[in-house]
């Protein structure tokens, strides 16, 4: 059961001041705040008053007589995605990060015929602006901006190309300069060497091409096993290179790439 | 109080109606116990050791059965004490806790229309989130996300 | 008195106009037309179309105050996209209003579900034709126009609690009967205050109340009874706090919850029409109507319609004081709002009454110079 | 009149969100009340299961709207305990900053519903106004205004930009002086008294039989506090005192509701010293793959059979704007949690009407239900 104590002094602040008459102080504070606002109130006229001019930052901060400006450190906000095709190497992570699902690895024109590159495509009817994306962007060319009007008439419009994002990146607007401190991650990617065929894909769909196929030499295979006639090839993957996107592992078609935490 | 003393009263008490107090991080622990003693453990844990305020009751689905669990708060002790009870999966029932701390009724509501777990002698229990005459219990494993049409035909037939 | 009134000059169309149409009909007809009843008619229903535009835009633009001062108490800027400072805002939103759909719910009552919003718009418009504006500037300079005016004024609690028995709505019939029991219960303080007024005055016809306040405005000897007045309107006119009937926390919209589209706009409108009445009552009672202090410089009160600007400048300050009280204070209960009523405002009416004879009397007394114009 | 059933809600103005409250009045006296929630149901548990840990903060944010902070930290000292993972001094003191400011935010979001409920509607504009700046702080170091997504599994997002912390005491100075406006237009209004003293009154023992935690309880009189009674976080480092209130009524919720701004300032201003003499890391150093910043996919079902990831449990309770939030998380050894159960204060809080308010009037409803402080969102999770 709860000690049922009673207020001490100072902590139901008000309850000491008794009014002095019935409705004067309210009244005199409205009438403070109408003198106040009478000139410049500190509501902004949005479409033609913009938080993410500076001018207007600080006269509206001046008039009103607030401690700080309205949006000061406005470049940090999350909004819209500016994609910058040419440094994007297709790795998927912002893909794999979204917890909405709602981006998509589209084709972009650029990459060699065989392995099309591929970039995100953001459904903004879906997106919840978390920024998980853009934090796992190992390249940094998925940022967030500050640009948030994304009014459309239909839901096909609210879904964003590479080519739209990437519009958004040259426009210059002012990128969320947050760095996420991604924690140290010792688990890397690991090879099963007895399994592996040295079949190239690995290092074929790498998108940093950390991935280089060494000669192996393949002394002694198991008892009874058919020895291929070609020169054994193991995919030695350069950890300082590597993202972890974990492409390697899904196109690996004999399933002898894994995680782990080399001893 | 620790949590050996409180297993100790508590077995000394009931019994074999005890399967076990558990260490629990945060917690004074974990009283498992079974079902056929509900009322009289939740009389016993208001009354004799204090603990006024029931702030959670929830159910797990362990798939082969179902786990009911309450958790305590003692404004003595200043501490956290959690009950927990299996419950067969085709029969999930449990005395319940509302004639002991009225709050029960709403999280005891929760938990029959999440996980399907009836609670005996509860006075109005009924659907609290999903529509009234819906087929699944949600929170069960059995019970997919997507599968949209499937729910829109099982509200519609009711 | 010579100035060209407004009831001279609408005389003055209609004859023209009659004399004018008189020329196409035959003799006996003609004579007719242009006889004293058929001008006077004539002349009254020109009188009252002006007198309703007048009225109608007035209430407009009152809302337009009432958003923009209220902005301002509240840090905010109100209307101001529509014309200049959002002058035109709510023309804009009657002619939205006027465009949408009127419609009843179908087991409303149907007569009194269309009556309602119509004669409480009437009975409120119809107010401002005995209200004197300005010297000249009122319809008939009845005896009783006070009497009048507030019998008139509440006429309302009637058809509020028509519109919303007949709506079939559980938050308009509370709302109703809500509008009912306060609108009955703040007669009372009203009249009261009204009677210290009148016999201060000595008279029940509005312009002798404002000439007999050349000498002095009567807010000043009964100060009282102007707060009791300022709140008997407040609660009359069902403005916060005292907007228990349209309570929008639990009752939705009160005893309009049910109307929309234009019918909801009449019942908006004929609201306003009641502020500005209120607000014109009380700059006739007790600030002086549309005359100024004498020790203002002349060039303030001789320029054309000096009176009636003076007159509508006044009411609209007095409105601002209602606003200000909505942007300060919440809304209170019924019970509270009754027992105020009863217990403080009648009271408090009774003992202005008493001071207005006190300072009747206190002319009379030779020693302080008796003025014995007073009284009638 | 005879008794009738009034539907107040789902869409009313004094639900705040979307409930009914189904009332049976006779005249205007309340006989009967019956809470009915779920419009707002969206199967946060379940979808938790299906989630990363870390997406499930993205939830979080959702459950409660206007204390997006409070529920993130209510998570994350849960998922923390089930995943092992002890996090930076700092990013505690961060997360108690940041939880302190949604604290202020949402009672100063409390202050201007309740206020408009009892017909005024000025300090709704003041309220939306300050804590508008509060919204600015957030959005300067999280980057979101509603939904922030800023505390992690094993730390927070990133650290406090440059000369935040004077941005932050300077917000305080001002909150302080707003909090004495706030009380001049209500606490020295005697129409505000009329309408809230003596209403829905709660007793302190009937409340804790009640389940009804926070505020409510604490203007019954009782000191319960779960900062000071089981501190999380870094709360036992810092010093506040618990706000509490006698008359259990709908005055003393404002109290005690008020004093807490004040005490979330004072205990602001401490982590503000403190982070500013403590530079550090905001994110535990060693944390599991699937923890970490780039969620790369987890690989073969063959391989999910090698992994070795701890199991465990994680209880945590706190002391959120609205109450007394609960978590309890199951991990049973994978990337997502077996089962996450969420207490909602405001479910409890709202279901207690049945007893705090038959006796009084239907005008009474807004007042009392205002006081409550009703947050659908985390009410139908």
């Amino acid at each position: 059961m709860a000690e049922p104590a009673p207020s001490p002094p100072g902590e139901a602040p008000g309850t000491e001041e008794k009014p002095l008459l019935w409705v004067t102080r309210p009244l005199a504070t409205a009438a403070r705040q109408f003198a106040k606002s009478l000139w410049r109130p500190s509501t902004v006229i949005y479409p033609f008053e913009r938080l993410e001019d500076p001018k207007f930052r600080g006269e509206v901060a001046v008039a009103s007589g607030r401690p700080i400006g309205v949006g000061e450190i406005w470049d940090n906000y999350r909004g819209v995605h500016a994609l910058n095709i040419n440094t994007c190497i297709s790795c998927n992570l912002c893909a794999f990060s979204c917890p909405d699902v709602c981006i998509e690895m589209v084709t972009v024109p650029g990459g060699d015929p065989k392995h099309p590159k591929k970039c995100p495509q953001i459904d903004y009817g879906k997106c919840s602006f978390c920024g998980f994306c853009s934090d796992a962007c190992p390249e940094g060319c998925l940022s967030m901006t500050t640009r948030y009007e994304l009014t459309a008439h239909k839901r096909e419009e609210m879904v964003y190309s590479p080519a739209k994002m990437f519009e958004v990146y040259k426009s210059k607007l002012p990128m969320n300069p947050i760095r996420v401190e991604r924690p140290k991650n010792e688990d890397q990617i690991l090879l099963d060497p007895p399994i592996c065929i040295g079949c190239n894909a690995c290092a074929r769909d790498c998108p940093t091409q950390c991935i280089t196929m060494l000669d192996i030499p393949k002394t002694t295979p198991k008892p009874g096993e058919k020895v291929p006639k070609r020169i054994w090839k193991e995919p030695v993957i350069n950890d300082s290179d590597c993202v972890r996107c974990g492409t390697c592992i899904s196109v690996c078609p004999k399933d002898c790439l894994f995680w782990g935490t080399r001893q | 109080m620790k949590t050996n003393e409180l297993a100790a009263r508590l077995t000394s008490k009931f019994g074999e109606g005890i399967l076990g107090v558990d260490e629990f991080p945060g917690l004074l622990g974990r009283v498992r116990f079974d079902a056929a003693i509900a009322s009289k453990l939740f009389h016993t844990f208001r009354d004799d050791l204090g603990f006024a305020h029931l702030t959670m009751v929830g159910a797990i689905d362990w798939i082969d059965h179902r786990e009911v669990f309450y958790t305590l708060w003692s404004d003595a002790d200043r501490v956290y004490v959690m009950l927990s009870a299996n419950l067969p999966s085709d029969a999930p029932t449990i005395a319940s806790a509302v004639p002991v701390w009225p709050s029960a009724n709403a999280h005891e509501r929760e938990a029959w229309d999440l996980v399907g777990i009836r609670f005996e002698g509860h006075p109005d229990l009924r659907r609290i989130f999903m529509p009234e005459g819906y087929a699944y219990h949600p929170l069960l494993r059995s019970f997919k996300i997507h599968e949209p049409e499937d729910l829109e035909v099982k509200v519609r037939s009711e | 008195m010579s100035t060209i009134t407004l009831f001279s000059a609408s005389d003055a169309i209609a004859a023209f106009l009659l004399a004018h149409i008189a020329y196409v009909f035959p003799a006996p007809v003609k004579g007719w037309i242009t006889s004293g009843d058929v001008v006077l008619g004539l002349a009254s229903l020109i009188f009252g179309v002006i007198l309703l535009g007048a009225s109608m835009i007035n209430t407009i633009m009152l809302i337009w105050w009432e958003r923009k001062l209220l902005g301002r108490f509240m840090d905010r800027r109100g209307a101001m996209h529509v014309g200049f400072a959002g002058l035109l805002q709510n023309f804009a939103d009657g002619l939205k209003l006027f465009r949408k759909d009127t419609f009843r719910p179908s087991k409303a009552d149907s007569l009194g579900f269309w009556m309602s919003p119509t004669a409480y718009m009437v009975t409120s418009v119809v107010i401002f034709g005995i209200l004197p504006i300005s010297t000249g500037w009122n319809g008939g300079s009845l005896p009783l126009t006070l009497l009048l005016a507030l019998v008139i004024f509440s006429f309302a609690p009637l058809f509020i609690f028509l519109g919303a028995w007949a709506s079939n709505n559980k938050y308009a019939l509370i709302g109703g009967m809500r509008s009912a029991a306060q609108m009955i219960a703040y007669e009372v303080p009203i009249l009261l205050a009204v009677v210290a007024v009148v016999v201060l005055s000595g008279s029940f016809n509005l312009t002798t109340i404002v000439l007999e306040q050349r000498n002095y405005w009567f807010w000043a000897p009964l100060f009282l009874a102007l707060i009791v007045f300022l709140t008997g309107m407040l609660a009359e006119m069902e403005r916060i706090p005292f907007d228990l009937p349209e309570a929008e926390a639990e009752l939705v919209e009160g005893w309009n919850t049910e109307y929309g589209g234009m019918l909801f706009a009449f019942f908006m409108l004929a609201d306003y029409v009641r502020y500005l009445v209120g607000s014109i009552l009380v700059v006739l009672l007790f600030l002086g109507g549309w005359t100024l202090p004498t020790y203002v410089p002349s060039a303030l009160t001789s320029f054309p319609l000096a009176g009636i600007f003076w007159f509508m400048v006044k009411a609209y300050l007095v409105f601002g004081g209602f606003v200000w009280v909505r942007a300060s204070l919440p809304r209170i209960r019924t019970d509270q709002l009754l027992r105020l009523g009863w217990m403080r405002m009648v009271p408090l009416a009774l003992l202005s009454v008493v001071l207005a004879a006190l300072v009747v009397a206190a002319h009379c007394l030779p020693v302080l110079g008796c003025v014995p114009s007073m009284g009638g | 009149m005879s008794e009738m059933w009034v539907n107040m809600g789902p869409q009313h103005p004094m639900t705040h969100g979307l409930w009914n409250l189904r009332v049976r009045i006779e005249g205007e006296v309340i006989k009967d009340v019956e809470p009915e929630m779920g419009y707002l149901h969206r199967g946060i548990e379940k979808i938790s299961e299906d989630r990363h840990y870390n997406e499930i903060i993205t939830l979080m944010d959702r459950t409660c709207y206007v204390a997006g902070l409070a529920w993130e930290q209510l998570f994350i000292v849960a998922a923390e305990q089930a995943l092992h993972i002890t996090p930076p001094e700092r990013a505690e003191y961060i997360r108690v900053l940041s939880a302190e400011f949604q604290r202020i935010a949402s009672h100063i979001m409390w202050y201007a519903a309740f206020v408009q409920d009892i017909g005024l509607m000025t300090p709704f504009l003041y309220g939306m106004r300050d804590r508008d700046l509060i919204l600015d702080l957030f959005q300067s170091y999280t980057g979101g205004r509603l939904t922030y997504e800023y505390m992690r599994v094993g730390g927070v997002r990133n650290d406090l930009p440059l000369g935040l912390t004077d941005r932050c005491r300077k917000v305080c100075d001002w909150l302080m002086d707003r909090f004495v406006e706030y009380d001049r237009l209500c606490l020295s209004s005697t129409p505000f008294h009329e309408r809230c003293d003596g209403l829905g009154v709660l007793e302190a023992p009937e409340a804790i039989a009640y389940g009804v935690t926070g505020p409510m309880l604490r203007s019954a009189g009782s000191r319960r506090d779960l900062r000071k009674d089981r501190p999380y976080s870094v709360y036992d480092k810092l010093q506040f005192d618990v706000a509490t209130a006698t008359t259990a009524d709908v005055t003393g919720r404002y109290l005690v509701r008020m004093e807490e701004m004040r005490q979330a300032v004072r205990i602001i201003r401490q982590c503000l010293d403190w982070l500013d003499d403590h530079p550090g890391p905001v994110m535990a150093a060693q944390l599991p793959r699937w923890l970490g910043a780039p969620y790369a996919p987890v690989g073969n079902e063959a391989y999910l059979l090698k992994r070795n990831y701890p199991t465990g449990v994680g209880f945590s309770m706190v002391e959120e704007p609205h109450g007394e939030a609960g978590a309890y998380i199951v991990n049973d050894g994978g990337e997502h949690p077996y089962r996450v159960k969420f207490r909602s204060p405001v479910l409890i809080n709202i279901w207690a009407s049945k007893r705090y308010l038959p006796g009084y009037r239907v005008a009474d409803i807004p007042p009392i239900m205002g006081s409550v402080d009703v947050c659908v969102g985390e009410c139908d999770r």
